[in-house]
């Protein structure tokens, strides 16, 4: 079980056959997030990736402990970069191995899913038209803090005691 | 000593990344940090996307703060 | 949408590095099948896997078209091996770029299920008990041509009727 | 002429690769196609898992053949 938070590109094939408990695996499934050129309303020049350091570590160990309990694999890994990124530029490799292709799948998706919804990470576009925080929010894109509605803060599930 | 952190869009409004508060007497939670970070700043942080992180951890605006405790502010993550 | 039938080893980065349909995709899942080093009953010293030639790549050619009419998917790669493998040599690769995740998961795990089903490659498991062909079913494996059933024979799913 | 392959063990059992078999007269199909082989090899190869392509695309045993045409006996495949 790796995680790496690190500013510089890596190569995934490198990465994935440095990984001795995935020995005879079976199966490896991966995903790979790149930089988009393009977003909602414009063209993206580029994408800077802010990080907490040390808390980011931290979150990316904790989901991969919690995908070992909850699916059979057999070994996983994890690099998120941060820093100013291009487009087509790699920023997350999420990569399982297991028995079984079923499992990988699973344990895959629900590590990004988790990671994405709570590894202390921040992009901002930056674009022809100036630069922006990306959110998920569409009444935070369009620009209100007023007149929308959002859960209460501290969304229950990034609560670590659950 | 409280250490207080601000990260994004955060950090950006409260003009800087870190902030050094005295502990405050009695027992306190993040919520009193935030009011305390909001004199210092003079600016308004409450929002319904302010997350919080006690020592690294996501937790929620009523968890108990101690001396020496690392405190951070951010809006939702975005990273992946 | 490529499609790559061959005795030798790749390297995933290479190839999924040339797929230029797959620029600014967001979104790359890829699986990796490899032999592993054991079965139900044995040690595995190596695989020998048969295909139909031609009609292997039809197959193939067919999944990907399918998967890219069923989901909004960029691009596609299928990469198989045939021949004799060592335990941890890669089998097969199949790569989806997407705009978005789960796209990109799903199209990846419907390739390699159909494939599974339908491309005709069959593998031979060498073991210090000698050889034997791989078969999904138990009752087979124990070797017993009657004493089991099984639905009738051609399957209707593999039909390319449907 | 009818052109017919053989793979894994039904290759084995039939104990050769490939058979040219004349096109017989009339209507036929897969199934007929089978019987032939059958007393070619002289082997019993019906069996619940055999499966038949035509012309390189699966079918069921019922799909007729032409003469010229390419027709493949084989287990359940188990690639991947």
């Amino acid at each position: 079980m790796i995680v790496k938070v690190q500013e510089e590109d890596f190569d995934v094939s490198a990465e994935c056959a440095g990984m001795t408990e995935s020995k005879g695996a079976g199966a490896l499934v991966t995903f790979i997030g790149t930089v988009r050129d393009y977003s909602d309303a414009s063209d993206i020049l580029s994408l800077d990736i802010e990080h907490y350091p040390g808390m980011t570590e931290k979150e990316l160990e904790r989901v991969s402990r919690e995908a070992a309990q909850q699916y059979d694999i057999l070994d996983s890994l994890i690099i998120h970069r941060y820093g100013v990124l291009q487009p087509e530029d790699k920023i997350v490799l999420v990569a399982v191995w297991s028995r079984h292709r079923a499992t990988a799948f699973d344990a895959c998706r629900f590590l990004i899913d988790v990671l994405k919804s709570s590894a202390p990470f921040w992009k901002k576009e930056i674009t022809p038209q100036g630069s922006r925080w990306v959110t998920d929010c569409p009444g935070c894109r369009a620009g209100s803090r007023e007149g929308h509605s959002h859960a209460p803060h501290a969304a229950p599930h990034l609560l670590h005691s659950r | 000593m409280i250490h207080v952190k601000f990260f994004a869009s955060v950090r950006e409004r409260v003009g800087m990344a870190e902030m050094q508060l005295p502990c405050p007497p009695g027992d306190f939670s993040v919520e009193e940090v935030l009011t305390m970070v909001e004199g210092q700043a003079g600016t308004e942080l409450r929002d319904v996307h302010l997350l919080a992180s006690l020592n690294q951890q996501h937790v929620p605006f009523t968890a108990p703060v101690q001396d020496d405790d690392e405190v951070a502010f951010f809006p939702p993550v975005t990273g992946g």
